[in-house]
């Protein structure tokens, strides 16, 4: 497929916080583009109802960038996109702290919205990191959600 | 030698993160190999035979069997919760 | 539903453009997040393969604001969402510019992606805004797509 | 009185952006007027037979007949193309 030529993709597994604004930026900058779709994901402080003091993001390194860069490349097959940005943060969080961004540049709104959904279901469902909070009743493991295997399965 | 992975809460279970088998202490299939650990106790055989526990081989998660290689790097990991 | 008082909403139509990295920068501290979608239209210089050196959007002062307001309460209505912004630009625009931007925040990325699409969806389909465009062959007014129409029809 | 509005391609076709209809001059409902307009020539039958028309009717899109009131404001425009 040519157009996975002209794509200009960038990952990264970072520890350290972004800015949703330059990440932007840069999508816009990147080519002439017609709908761009982004998507940044923040710990939020209540998760089954009990507070979240913190979160601790735990991955496999090696395979993390690996299963990321398949998860782009499949949305790259499935729809024409101009340039995907992916950043996932590891380590220690807290609430309010940003932890992914997923943005999509395409010349149609529908595969923007499509490609950077797909993107975040995959993400949920494929890539390795493991989530563990902080609570007043101790650490414990987030446990993966039935809905996170649903929304991936829809892409069959 | 192969080496091998664990992750996150099954880590915790287990109370192990990583340990490598030499050759001739390790079968030649994958499925072998979660049967030989499975042998390793109660919680490792708990681990090895729920349809939880995910694997991942060379870094690229697998479901079916596959030939194990010297040099390969098998993972078990519990079901991801990123993003 | 009480959700709906705590959701903040702020619509701007205007000749201006935007940054949207600020407009990101206000969704997020609107309030304890979890999911921030969004979405930028852009002027592109292929149209059916003529060359588009240019864009003027008409619309109806007036009713301009209130379908866009009623297409934010609509999506209010369907989802639990924290915050949405919604931009719209008039008058003449070149080849790279903003056109749109809809900002969505929610507690749960699923909602925050379908508010966000389905924010475009109608904008596309019911809100006051025509596009005449300048092309080496003179001006014409674009056509409205089947396409937009049906991926409005699909919220019904 | 009424106010009627017409926009874009439409407005360049019947080369009219505003008219204003007085008591007496416009009929009691949308339908109605409708049928009136029609009579104004071809151009204007068209655009008032057309399926792809749409109407509003005081800033909010309508598609069923509806009374008039005075001080009303009727819109009609070509299917929309902002985004």
């Amino acid at each position: 497929m040519e157009h996975r030529n002209q794509t200009s993709t960038l990952i990264s597994v970072q520890q350290e916080d972004f800015d949703p604004g330059t990440e932007y930026q840069q999508l816009e900058n990147s080519m002439s583009v017609g709908a761009i779709t982004t998507f940044t994901g923040t710990v939020r402080n209540l998760n089954l109802g009990d507070q979240v003091g913190g979160l601790f993001l735990e991955h496999y390194p090696g395979m993390t960038e690996k299963a990321l860069q398949a998860i782009v490349d499949e949305a790259q097959q499935r729809w024409t996109l101009q340039a995907v940005r992916l950043i996932h943060r590891i380590g220690q969080l807290y609430p309010g702290d940003r932890i992914v961004f997923v943005g999509v540049t395409s010349a149609h709104r529908k595969e923007a919205f499509a490609a950077c959904e797909f993107i975040m279901d995959y993400v949920k469902t494929r890539a390795p990191f493991w989530k563990k909070e902080t609570t007043p009743d101790g650490d414990r493991w987030v446990d993966a959600r039935d809905s996170d295997q649903e929304a991936a399965e829809r892409w069959r | 030698m192969i080496k091998i992975l664990i992750f996150a809460s099954l880590r915790e279970q287990l109370g192990c993160s990583q340990l490598s088998l030499d050759e001739g202490e390790y079968p030649s299939s994958l499925f072998a190999l979660k049967e030989k650990l499975a042998g390793k106790g109660d919680q490792w055989r708990a681990a090895m035979t729920s349809n939880r526990t995910l694997v991942a081989l060379n870094q690229t998660m697998i479901r079916q069997d596959a030939t194990l290689h010297p040099g390969d790097e098998v993972a078990f990991f519990p079901p991801v919760t990123g993003g």
